[in-house]
Formats: structure tokens, C-alpha cells, sequence
């Protein structure tokens, strides 16, 4: 009985029902961030799938160290590495079904690769080759969005588009801590729930946005808390435990797949490396705290849990390091290749025709070009 | 519910009724067609072009969404991926402005970045302009923004056959389309049966609206949208001063014509170049500049430009004084003459 | 003693506590909004404000008419009414001390009448005339804004500025629910809370964004629980007992002076006119659900307390009604009067200085006018 | 944590360093100016211009925003109504787009809006351009965008110098300005010294960096920021084909100096107008165009444009091909004899 009803005084109308109600508890993340390896509920966890994962993350760890080794080396012009990042990137592209899309942020080059990728068209873009390397309907991987959640409503109209036309198509779309707090992150959140579109948003809040850390980029009690806001679930996650994302992306995708909307989580880890090469992470942030993170190392984690089920040994890491070496060995070698790019094909893919003015640009390129390599003859 | 836009038997026909039809024929001809908005599905958008499409094809089709324009434009991208040809009203011309990054940094360069794999089939239509006695952020002229991304087209009819045509071209092309459709030619009425549309005019050719005839001073009025009327009107009033106009309807602004302007303005040797968006930076620099570069030595005297002060459109009482109009028109045609050296002495 | 406490396997290092928490519960708002007129509670309520109040929604409703006839007469060119949403453009503008600035969106002309902003001069943009009547230091009243949403980080920027000063003010921004929807919103609310600046977000939920109800808008519990995302609270009021918005606001402006922080306020009202005069609102909602909100109006809320309390008696309403209608009748006549603008002002307030160019273009037009005073004369 | 900017003992200076310096004299000289922005706090900005402010000035004087421009902006908009001057970094040219709506519907119009009883003297920093290898989205020249919105001052230095005096004008100006930054000048070097700052350029002024010596046929190159080093080395090297160029740096988009860019081409009958921002819709066609009007009769051929191609930004392996450099001006000058029928000639 309200305070209301209870009252003999006065009974004013209520406000008319005027809108269908929808419970906000079941919507609420939980305070902790959820977590399997380390606690009983691993053992529920599917084994092959936890080989599978922790081969990628081995692959991925490698993968970030030889694509930041090749700036070094002037082989690649810049790169954001995802490393201690490498459980949300792997379980990202697991969970997800052939038919499925991803798309990625600039970070993310490595769950493009899990998902498929071949590594170096994943690269294609940090070298400073053209901007996107790969066909993205090749693996349904959108192009790395450079401007930040501007790539989340992508993910809520294609999945929208293929709901209505009757596919069995999921959108996972990544963003960062800091992007949560452009308008575009908003925006799709809101579309995505209001369309019930099969869109799953994961966070990867690894607690910088370059240099500014989480506390200057919200006041939340965590980023999963902004769903109920939009009425969609909230989840949140210890996101270097690679088993904990993957069971909470499946459910989330699952639940998507199945007509139920769009779910948002929030998944805990940290950027080991600097912001990309160029950065000096130094300026912002102190050993101590790496140390507290390298102690929670996603790989650690998952070969805790593979040695104590007995499904890992030395030699078992050992190949798992050699598969990544070969891995390693071959993208240095493809990477030694200079690309060769036609800057006549500058004009090419501006419409779907040259308009004249076009035209008109490309034949002066094409003749400065032939007096370039007229004196180069010379 | 009034179906007026889709009433075929109607005749004469607003440019707003021919703009509701083209979107009515492009959603029935292909099933890929969807129209996105604020307020376009139960209300038929606030000028009512979109009036009876979700009746008719349904809320998926024509859809009422959120009050958010880079989301609009955002999931109409990820639409566009998916193999739809997403049609997005925005309500105004401001009003587009929130999905300015969307715009430019994505719709405009998809196909670009993706080396083709990627097209972005989207329509975006933009109300645009003023004279209709809009409060402030409701009148205007935006086009020089969409000017100066490569990757868009760009255009705007200025009569009722042009108004369907271009629409259902725009809505055909694999490219993304602004498509600027001028408020105050939106009551303007033509004899044109929505059921023998005339031909598609097609993206990037312009038109010459009236020809010079021979008798008097030759001169070009290069133009577009809400402003082909007014030079119209001031062509005919010309001809009492001995002038003998042309006027060239832009209708696409991107691609550029330089043909037909060209073929105009060297038949003429002199020309002007009329529009409501501001002076400074707006479209009439690009045009007049162009023309120049290629028609020097057939001009008499510097491409003129008449049209809209630099300055923030003005309070609905006062607009007049800002709209190129007639005789602001007439003016600059008599500056034509270039006897004196008056326009060259104004400034430094 | 969590699971992970309890399991003797694995005792994997938690992710480090890298960043304050915040308890959610307190910022979490109530299911069912919070009323106080036609309860127990409502006894506690200031005589003197309630009857204040009082008087205040009769004007505004009159006002609203008022407005709304002048349309129809061609003395206005547009008005969006907030007959209906009295309650909240009264309790808004008196929830505020007078050093306080008030944040508008273009349908809050009331509530800019009601902090004291001459009722012409509020009316001065809707008439086609400049577009800010009334200089906005002097009431502290931003400028009506037509583009949604956009006005939220102005109040947030204003609040966080005086703040740095340390001024004691605080500003309260209104917003519809449709503008909930724009990133702007996102933004302003965030930086708010991040910087604990001294704003209130009010917002006027009237079910329709023009025609779009409210379902269509947004999937969320209430609009309210979007505070919990940034870290604030949200508190749901009915937005028809003024008594209720007023107090409700009053303890956020408080909180917000007092250094707590912002706050969102979601108030569930009704537009009971069409969007603007321009508008035809059968298009796209029924007459039952219009009286269904009649029968929850906010003066006769308002009207039963006072009577209860001995307060307001048949002369009283009469009162009230007459010094509405000597405010409309002045109104009327004051808007008689044909605005008379100066064309030449047009280049005055484009920057502090005019440019060459303005000066070239002004005398343009001075020509121009000069030609046509004399063909007048001729 | 180096403290480069702050650096007073050190010469030469880079521009980035006389940014940084007169970011710092600004805020010292005035408790009002505020800078935000986006990793401009503890980091120094991902350019380091900020470098050493938060440190010096306090969290309060210079702020770490969250990561959203329009909010940036939006709040920039708040703290300017009530008294205080902000200086807002937008970390590259492309990720202000986000501030669009903010920018032309608020900043520029907000003086007018209240009959000037609300000023903005909001600064805009811009990092523009490209030529530094930077992915999509880092190389953007947006000034056409800005260009065409009135109410804002548009402003870019080329020398070190220029970097100072203007950027301390734009936080004085009781305006608000888009100050666009070169970013590949941010590293040119000039003997200049911090301590002995040059007087304050004031904004609206181009300036001679180049005057003719009357040795050969006299051209005038008009170019503003990261073009202008280029233009200097075409005009040298242009003597050897018996041209006498001179270069104008025009340093201020808005307001435009007709007064001293007219002077230079009635002197020299011949101009080019170089800029990096794609040549359709970009500052060019204006900046020619108001040439044409006011010089007509002094001009011996038509005022061509060296522009970036009307394309989005290149991949940085081919971006040297879409960058104005030399070469290509020169060939613009070649093209200045106007013997030939050929500009004319290419289409129509
Ligand atoms: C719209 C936009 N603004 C600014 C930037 C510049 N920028 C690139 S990465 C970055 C920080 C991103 O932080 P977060 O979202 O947390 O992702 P993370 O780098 O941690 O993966 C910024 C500010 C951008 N790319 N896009
Ligand atoms: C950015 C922007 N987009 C679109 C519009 C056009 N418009 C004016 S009012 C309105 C509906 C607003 O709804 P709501 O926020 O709920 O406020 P209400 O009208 O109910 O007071 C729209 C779409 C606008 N003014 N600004
Ligand atoms: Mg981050
Ligand atoms: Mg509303």
C-alpha cells in the first residue's frame, strides 16, 4: 500500500500509465566484476574452448610485441598495442559466429586477426598504406574506426538492417573507457535498446584515454552502469580473464541472436604498453601500478587454470610460444615488403564514377608522373 | 489522414507532393529503400513529404527515431553496409549540423577507405534555406559545408519534375547524396503528373532554364534552388533595361557542370552568380572562381556574385534585407557593364 | 567472504582497486514518482510558497493561451506552449536564487516569464523579431534554445566557472525527453559530474517529441536512470504537483550549492497543446489520452491542497484568474505593437568590430534602403 | 617531465614552443584564460603545446576534459557566458568535427544572437593539415568548413613568430577565432626568443613575405600556413625561369585582408592562390574569386589555384602527391603566360 492509498485526504489522479514498465533491477551490473578463473565456476568451462583461447592469447601477446617491434624497426608508422588487453581481444572474436560482425576500434587490430584477419591487411593502415587493408565483408569486420565511437552506430544499423531482413546476424562493437563519453557512444546505445537491434557494446576500459585516467573520464560507479540508462543489461567484467569475457560476450550474443536486444559490458583491464609507440606513458602513470597489473596477467590467469586441470605442461607452453614465434617470423618477413602503391588510384574510390573534375586531376598526376619518371630516366 | 503526396489525380503538383512521390515510387520499386527520421513515420515529417509512407510500407520502412541526428545518420551507415539504401530526413538545415562528424568522416569516405568494397548508398535530404519566416537555426544555407567534402554529391532542384527526378536519382546513386531541398519552393506548384514523371534528370548536369535570345546585352546568371526563381523573375525584368539573360539551373552542385556553364558564360561573356548562402567562403566563390579559370578571355568583366551578407541568417522581419532578391539581382547586372572602376575601388 | 575466498585452488590477484568506488544505490531513483500534493506529506509544505505557486500556474496557463491566440492573430509566428507543463516552468524558475542562471530550451518561455524576464521580450524570438529579447544577464536567463540539448553544457560550463571563481551560483538547464536523446545530453551530463559542477537537469518528460512518443525515444526504466551512468542521482517527480518539482528541486539546487554535485530531475508531464500552433497533434495521439491528463492538472492539484488547507476559497481562484487576465490583457496590447527593426543592425553583432567586408556590405545596404525610402517618397 | 615550451634560454624556437609560450603568457597575464582539451593537462597535449601549464597554473587553469569534443566546446560556451576566456584544444583537425554544432550554431552566432550583449572570446586551437604521415582523420584541412561560418575569426600562423603574436591575439580577441595550427610547421625553427616576444600580429592582416624585385615577369603567390614555406622555395626557384614572385601569407582567413592581397596583384597583374585543402569548395575559389572582382583590369591571365585534389585525405605513401608542393606551383606559374588556350581549353 503507497503513502497514497493510505491517505483519506486527498486522491488525485495519478498520472496516467502512459508508457509500458519496464524493471530496472534485472538491467543493474553487478559491483564486482565477474569472474571464472580462479574461482570453482572455471571448472564448468569448456576445455577445448580454453586451449583454444589461451593459444590466442599467446599468439595475440606475440602479435602486439612484433607489431610495436616493426615501428621501431620504420615498418609500421604507429601502433596501438592491445597488449595485457589480449583476453578481451580473443574472446571478442570467439564469441562471435561466422555470420556475425565486428567492428573494431583503432586499438583493435588484434581481434580483427583472431577473427580472422590476415595480420598484415590488419596493419595495412598503421603503416601508412591505404586506410583499410582487408575486404570487410571478406570476415565481417568493419574498418578500424579511427574517431572514436563513431563506429558503434554502424554496428546498431547493420544490425537493425539484417534483423529486418530476417537474418541471424550479431553486431559486437568495441569502444574505449574514454569513448563512452562521446555522444556517438550515446547515441547508439539508445538507438540499439529503443530498436531492441542484436548489438553487443563491449568497453574495453583498460583506465586511460591517452593519459587521462578513468576518474577524469566519469564519475560512475562503473561504465556498466550507464545500460540501465538506456534499458538495456548491464555487465561487467574482469576483462583479463579471458574465460569470464568470452562466457559474458556468448551470453550477451546469445541473448541478441535470440531477439532480446542489445547488452552492455563493461569489461576491467589495463593498456600494459603506452597509448601507441609515439606515447611516453611515463609522463602519466607510475611502475607501481603495472606491477599490480602484470601480477594479473590474462595469460597467467588462463595457464593457472589449464596447468590445474592438467591440460597444460611446459612443453605444451613451449609450443604454444613456438606456434606464436612462427607467427611472429612470418608477419617481420611479410612486413619487409615496401608496398607499392598507385597514387593514380587516388582518384579511384572518391564515387563510383571519376566525375570530370576528377578526371581532369588525374590526368595532371598522370603527367606529372611521367615527367617524374622521365628525369628519374634521365 | 491526408494522403496528398501520394494523390495521384492531383495535378498541379507542389514540389513537396513530387518529393513525397519520388520517395513513394524508389520504396515500391526497390525493397532496399528505407526511410529513416525525426518525425517522418506517424506525422509525415514536419513538411509532410514522408506523409503516408509507414501507412503504406510500413514502421520498418519509414521509421520514427530517436531525436538524434549523428545517430541517424550513424545507423544509417551501418544500414548502407548492410546492403540498404537508407533515405535520412533531417529536419532542418541546423539541424543537420550534429551529424556533421558522421557526415564527413564517414559517409563521405567509406567507399574510399575500403577501395570500393564499401559504398554508401544514402540519400540525405536537408531542407534548406530561408525566406520562410523561420525562427533562428531553422533558415540556413549550409551547402558550402557539403562543398568542400569530397565524396559527397550534392544537389537541389528548383522545380517540381527536377524535384522527383533528382530524388529518384539521388536515391539510385551508389554514392551518398545531400540532397538540399529548398523550403520556400516547397508550395511551388507545377503542371507535372506524378504519373508521367519526366525523365530522371540525371546527378551533375545543369540546365539552362532560359536561354538568351539575342536581343540586348548577353549576360549569365549562374544559379540553384530557391534562387532559380528569383533570377527568372529578374532575367524577364532585364529586358526592359536591353539586357538578355541566361540562366543556368545548377540542380547538382557536386558534380560540377563546367560544361553547360561554360558553354553559357562564353556564349554571354559575362556572368554572375546568384545564391542565398552566405558570401564569404559560400559556393559563389567556387563557381565564379572556375568560370574564370576557364573563360577568361571570353569575359567582359569579373564574374559577379550576389548573395547572402556574411553574417548569421537574420530575424524572420528583417530576411528580406539579406535575401538576394531581384533587384540586388538587377544591381549587379548593371555592375556588368564594368564601365567604371567603381567595384574594383571599394576595398584596398 | 566472496567465492573467490572461499575456493581453495586458484587465488589469482584481483584486479588492482584502481580507481574510487561509488556506492550506487543512493544515486538509483525511485520507481514511482514522487508526489506530494494529495498525500500526508504534502501538510509540510510552506503556505506561503504553495499559494505563490498557486498564483504563478494560473498566469503561466494564462499566459500559454494567451500566447497561443496571438498565433492565430499573426501577432506571434510560432509558440510552443507548455500548457500543461505549468507546474515545471513555475517551480524551475522559483526553485532558484536570483544570482542562479536559468538554462532554456525554446519551449520555456514560461518559465523565463516566471523568473522575471519581461513577457514580451521572452516572446521577441517567436515573433520573427531578434533572436534574444531580453539582455540574459539580466534575469540570468540563457537565450532560448532551439538546438536541442545543446544548451546542457553551456549551464554545466556557466556552473563550473563560477564554481572556479567561487561564486555561489548554480544553474538549472531544462531539456524535453526527446533531447535526452542527443549526444549533447551525454556530454553535458558528464562533464558535470566529473567536474562536481553546481548544475541541475530538469527533464520535462511530456511524452512526445513533436510526434514521436516517448517509447520510440528511449527503452529505459525512466529517463532518470540515466543519472546513475554518470554518477549522479536521478529523482522522478510528477511533473504536475508543483509542489513535488518545486521540492525536489529545491533539495538538487541545494545539494548542487552546497558543493554535492549535479542532479538529474526527470518530471512526467503532458503537453496538453499540439508541438507549436503550427502542429496538428490528431495526427499522432487520441483525445482520451489528453483526458486522462486533465484530470491530473496542475492547478487543480495545486487548487484542492490550498482548499483543504483553508487557503484559497472561491475569490480567491477569482483573483488569481483576474490578475491572469489583466497580465493577458497587457500582453495583448503590448503585442499590438508593430516591432520596428533597423535593417542595418544585421552587421552590427556579428563580431566586436566590423570587418572590411561587413563595412562594404552595410553600405551596401544603406544604398540599397536609401533607394528604396526615396522610389517610397516618389 | 621536460619543460620544453616554457624554456626561455633555448634558441631557436620551434612552433610549438612560441605556442606553448604564449599559451603560458596568456594565462599569466590574465586569471580568465583557461585552457582545456583533451590530454592537455598532465601530458602537455599529444603535440606537448600545453606542456608545463597544469604544472604551472593548476588543474583549474588547465583541465583534462573527458573525451568528447562538443562537451569541450559546449562547456568552452558556459564558462565564456560567465566571464571567463577559453583556450580549447582539439587534438586533430578531424576530431573537431564532433564541436560542429556547437561551433556554427552557438560560438559564431551567440554575440548576435543577444545584440552583442554575450561575446564568446572562445580560442579554437586546430592542429591542421597534413605532410606528417599521419592514418586517416589526422590530416584533414577543415578551414573551408570554418570559413563559411560567420561570426568566427579564422587565423593560422607560418612562422614561428606569427605563432606567438597571433595565438595571443586570438585569446585576447573579444571574438572567438579558430586558430588553425600547421601541424607539420609545428617543428620549424627561427631565432627567435620568447623573451623578447615580436609585437602581437594583429589578427586580420597578410602580410609581404615576399616582395618582387622587379627582375622578371612579377607574379603574386597568395597562400596561408603550412604552404607558405612552400611558396617561399617555388619563388626562389622560380627566378631561374625569369619569374619575379611575390608571396603573401595571409595569416588571417577571416577577416580577410583585400587591402594588402589586391595591392600585390595590381602590382604584379598575376596571381596564384596555394593552399593544401581540396581545391572544390576550398578558401581558394573565394579567395580568387574577390581577386578577380577587385582587380579585373589588372589581371593579365585568370587567378589560377594550386589546391589539394578534390579527393578525401591520401594514405601518408601517397600523400606527397596530393600535398601543393613546388613543383606544382611551378607549373601553376608556367601556366600564367596564358599564351596558350589550354586552362580553357580542358573541359566544356
Ligand atoms: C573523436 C575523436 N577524438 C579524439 C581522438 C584522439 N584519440 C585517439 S585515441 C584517444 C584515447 C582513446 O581512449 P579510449 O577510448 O579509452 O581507448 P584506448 O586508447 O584506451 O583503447 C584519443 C583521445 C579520436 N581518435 N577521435
Ligand atoms: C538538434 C535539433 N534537432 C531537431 C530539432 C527539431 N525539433 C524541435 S522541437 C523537437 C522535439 C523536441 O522534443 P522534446 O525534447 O521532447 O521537447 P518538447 O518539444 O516535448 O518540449 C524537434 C525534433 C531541433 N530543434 N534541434
Ligand atoms: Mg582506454
Ligand atoms: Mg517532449
Amino acid at each position: 500500500m503507497t503513502v497514497l492509498e493510505q491517505s483519506g485526504a486527498y486522491r488525485p489522479t495519478p498520472p496516467p500509465a502512459w508508457r509500458p514498465r519496464v524493471d530496472a533491477a534485472p538491467l543493474l551490473p553487478d559491483e564486482e566484476p565477474f569472474r571464472l578463473l580462479g574461482t570453482p565456476a572455471a571448472a564448468d568451462f569448456d576445455s577445448a574452448l580454453l586451449a583454444r583461447l589461451y593459444q590466442e592469447l599467446v599468439r595475440g601477446r606475440r602479435y602486439n610485441a612484433q607489431a610495436t617491434a616493426l615501428t621501431r624497426q620504420g615498418r609500421l608508422a604507429v601502433y596501438p598495442s592491445s597488449t595485457g588487453q589480449e583476453a578481451c581481444q580473443v574472446a571478442a572474436a570467439l564469441a562471435l559466429q561466422e555470420r556475425d560482425w565486428l567492428f573494431p576500434s583503432y586499438r583493435d587490430t588484434l581481434a580483427a586477426v583472431a577473427r580472422g584477419v590476415d595480420p598484415v591487411q590488419a596493419l595495412t593502415l598503421l603503416r601508412g598504406d591505404w586506410h583499410t587493408g582487408y575486404d570487410p565483408y571478406e570476415h565481417r569486420v568493419a574498418p578500424l574506426s579511427t574517431p572514436l565511437a563513431t563506429q558503434l552506430p554502424h554496428a546498431v544499423g547493420l544490425a537493425h538492417a539484417a534483423r529486418l531482413k530476417g537474418d541471424d546476424v550479431v553486431a559486437l562493437a568495441l569502444v574505449g573507457d574514454g569513448g563512452t563519453s562521446e555522444g556517438d557512444f550515446h547515441e547508439a546505445l539508445n538507438f540499439a535498446a529503443v530498436w531492441q537491434a542484436p548489438v553487443v557494446f563491449l568497453v574495453q576500459n583498460n583506465g586511460f584515454a591517452i593519459s587521462v585516467p578513468l576518474a577524469k573520464q566519469t564519475a560512475a560507479p562503473s561504465l556498466a552502469y550507464k545500460a540501465v540508462g538506456y534499458g538495456m543489461p548491464g555487465r561487467l567484467v574482469d576483462g583479463n580473464d579471458v574465460a569470464a569475457v568470452h562466457q559474458v560476450l556468448d551470453e550477451a550474443v546469445r541473448r541478441a541472436r535470440e531477439g532480446g536486444g542489445p547488452t552492455l559490458v563493461e569489461a576491467i583491464t589495463y593498456r600494459m604498453d603506452a597509448h601507441t609507440n609515439a606515447d611516453d606513458a611515463t609522463r602519466y602513470r607510475g611502475e607501481s601500478e603495472l606491477d599490480a597489473w602484470r601480477a594479473h596477467d590474462p595469460i597467467n590467469l588462463v595457464e593457472a587454470e589449464l596447468k590445474g586441470r592438467d591440460l597444460l605442461d611446459e612443453q605444451g607452453i613451449a609450443e604454444a610460444r613456438d606456434a606464436a614465434e612462427a607467427m611472429a617470423a612470418r608477419l617481420r618477413e611479410r612486413m619487409n615488403d615496401d608496398p607499392v602503391l598507385d597514387p593514380m588510384e587516388l582518384f579511384e574510390h572518391v564515387y563510383a564514377e571519376k566525375t570530370s573534375q576528377l578526371r581532369e586531376q588525374a590526368e595532371q598526376l598522370r603527367a606529372e608522373l611521367d615527367a617524374e619518371s622521365q628525369e628519374g630516366e634521365r | 489522414m491526408t494522403t496528398a503526396a501520394l494523390d495521384t489525380a492531383r495535378k498541379p503538383a507542389t514540389m513537396a507532393q513530387a518529393l513525397g512521390r519520388a520517395l513513394h515510387d524508389a520504396m515500391a520499386e526497390d525493397p532496399t529503400v528505407h526511410v529513416l527520421g525525426e518525425d517522418v513515420g506517424t506525422l509525415g515529417g514536419v513538411f509532410r513529404i514522408t506523409d503516408g509512407l509507414t501507412k503504406k510500407f510500413g514502421e520498418d520502412r519509414c521509421t520514427d527515431t530517436p531525436l538524434a541526428e549523428a545517430g541517424i545518420l550513424g545507423t544509417a551507415v551501418g544500414m548502407a553496409m548492410y546492403g540498404l539504401r537508407p533515405v535520412v530526413e533531417m529536419q532542418f538545415d541546423a539541424f543537420a549540423y550534429p551529424a556533421f562528424e558522421q557526415l564527413v568522416s564517414h559517409v563521405s569516405r567509406m567507399r574510399n577507405r575500403t577501395r570500393g568494397a564499401m559504398p554508401m548508398p544514402i540519400t540525405i535530404r536537408v531542407p534548406y534555406g530561408g525566406g520562410i519566416g523561420g525562427v533562428e537555426h531553422h533558415s540556413d544555407s549550409s551547402e558550402a559545408y557539403y562543398l568542400a567534402t569530397p565524396g559527397l554529391h550534392v544537389v537541389t532542384p528548383a522545380t517540381v519534375a527536377d524535384a522527383y527526378g533528382l530524388l529518384r536519382a539521388a536515391i539510385a546513386s551508389d554514392d551518398p547524396v545531400v540532397f538540399l531541398e529548398p523550403k520556400r519552393l516547397y508550395w511551388s506548384k507545377a503542371d507535372w503528373s506524378p504519373d508521367q514523371p519526366e525523365e530522371v534528370a540525371p546527378i551533375g548536369r545543369a540546365v539552362v532554364r532560359r536561354q538568351a535570345t539575342g536581343a540586348g546585352s548577353p549576360a549569365t546568371l549562374i544559379t540553384y534552388g530557391p534562387s532559380v526563381p528569383v533570377c527568372m523573375e529578374a532575367a524577364e525584368a532585364a529586358r526592359a533595361e536591353g539586357w538578355d539573360l541566361e540562366v543556368v539551373d545548377l540542380r547538382s552542385l557536386v558534380p560540377f557542370d563546367d560544361e553547360t556553364v561554360c558553354a553559357s558564360v562564353r556564349r554571354t561573356g559575362r556572368a554572375i552568380v546568384v545564391h542565398e548562402a552566405v558570401g564569404f567562403g559560400g559556393p559563389g566563390g567556387e563557381i565564379a572562381a572556375r568560370v574564370t579559370e576557364r573563360c577568361f578571355h571570353h569575359l567582359e568583366a569579373p564574374v559577379l556574385r550576389v548573395a547572402g551578407f556574411d553574417i548569421p541568417y537574420p530575424p524572420p522581419m528583417v530576411e528580406r534585407h539579406h535575401l538576394p532578391g531581384v533587384d540586388r539581382v538587377l544591381d549587379a547586372v548593371a555592375r556588368l557593364q564594368w564601365e567604371s572602376e567603381w567595384t574594383e575601388g571599394r576595398t584596398g
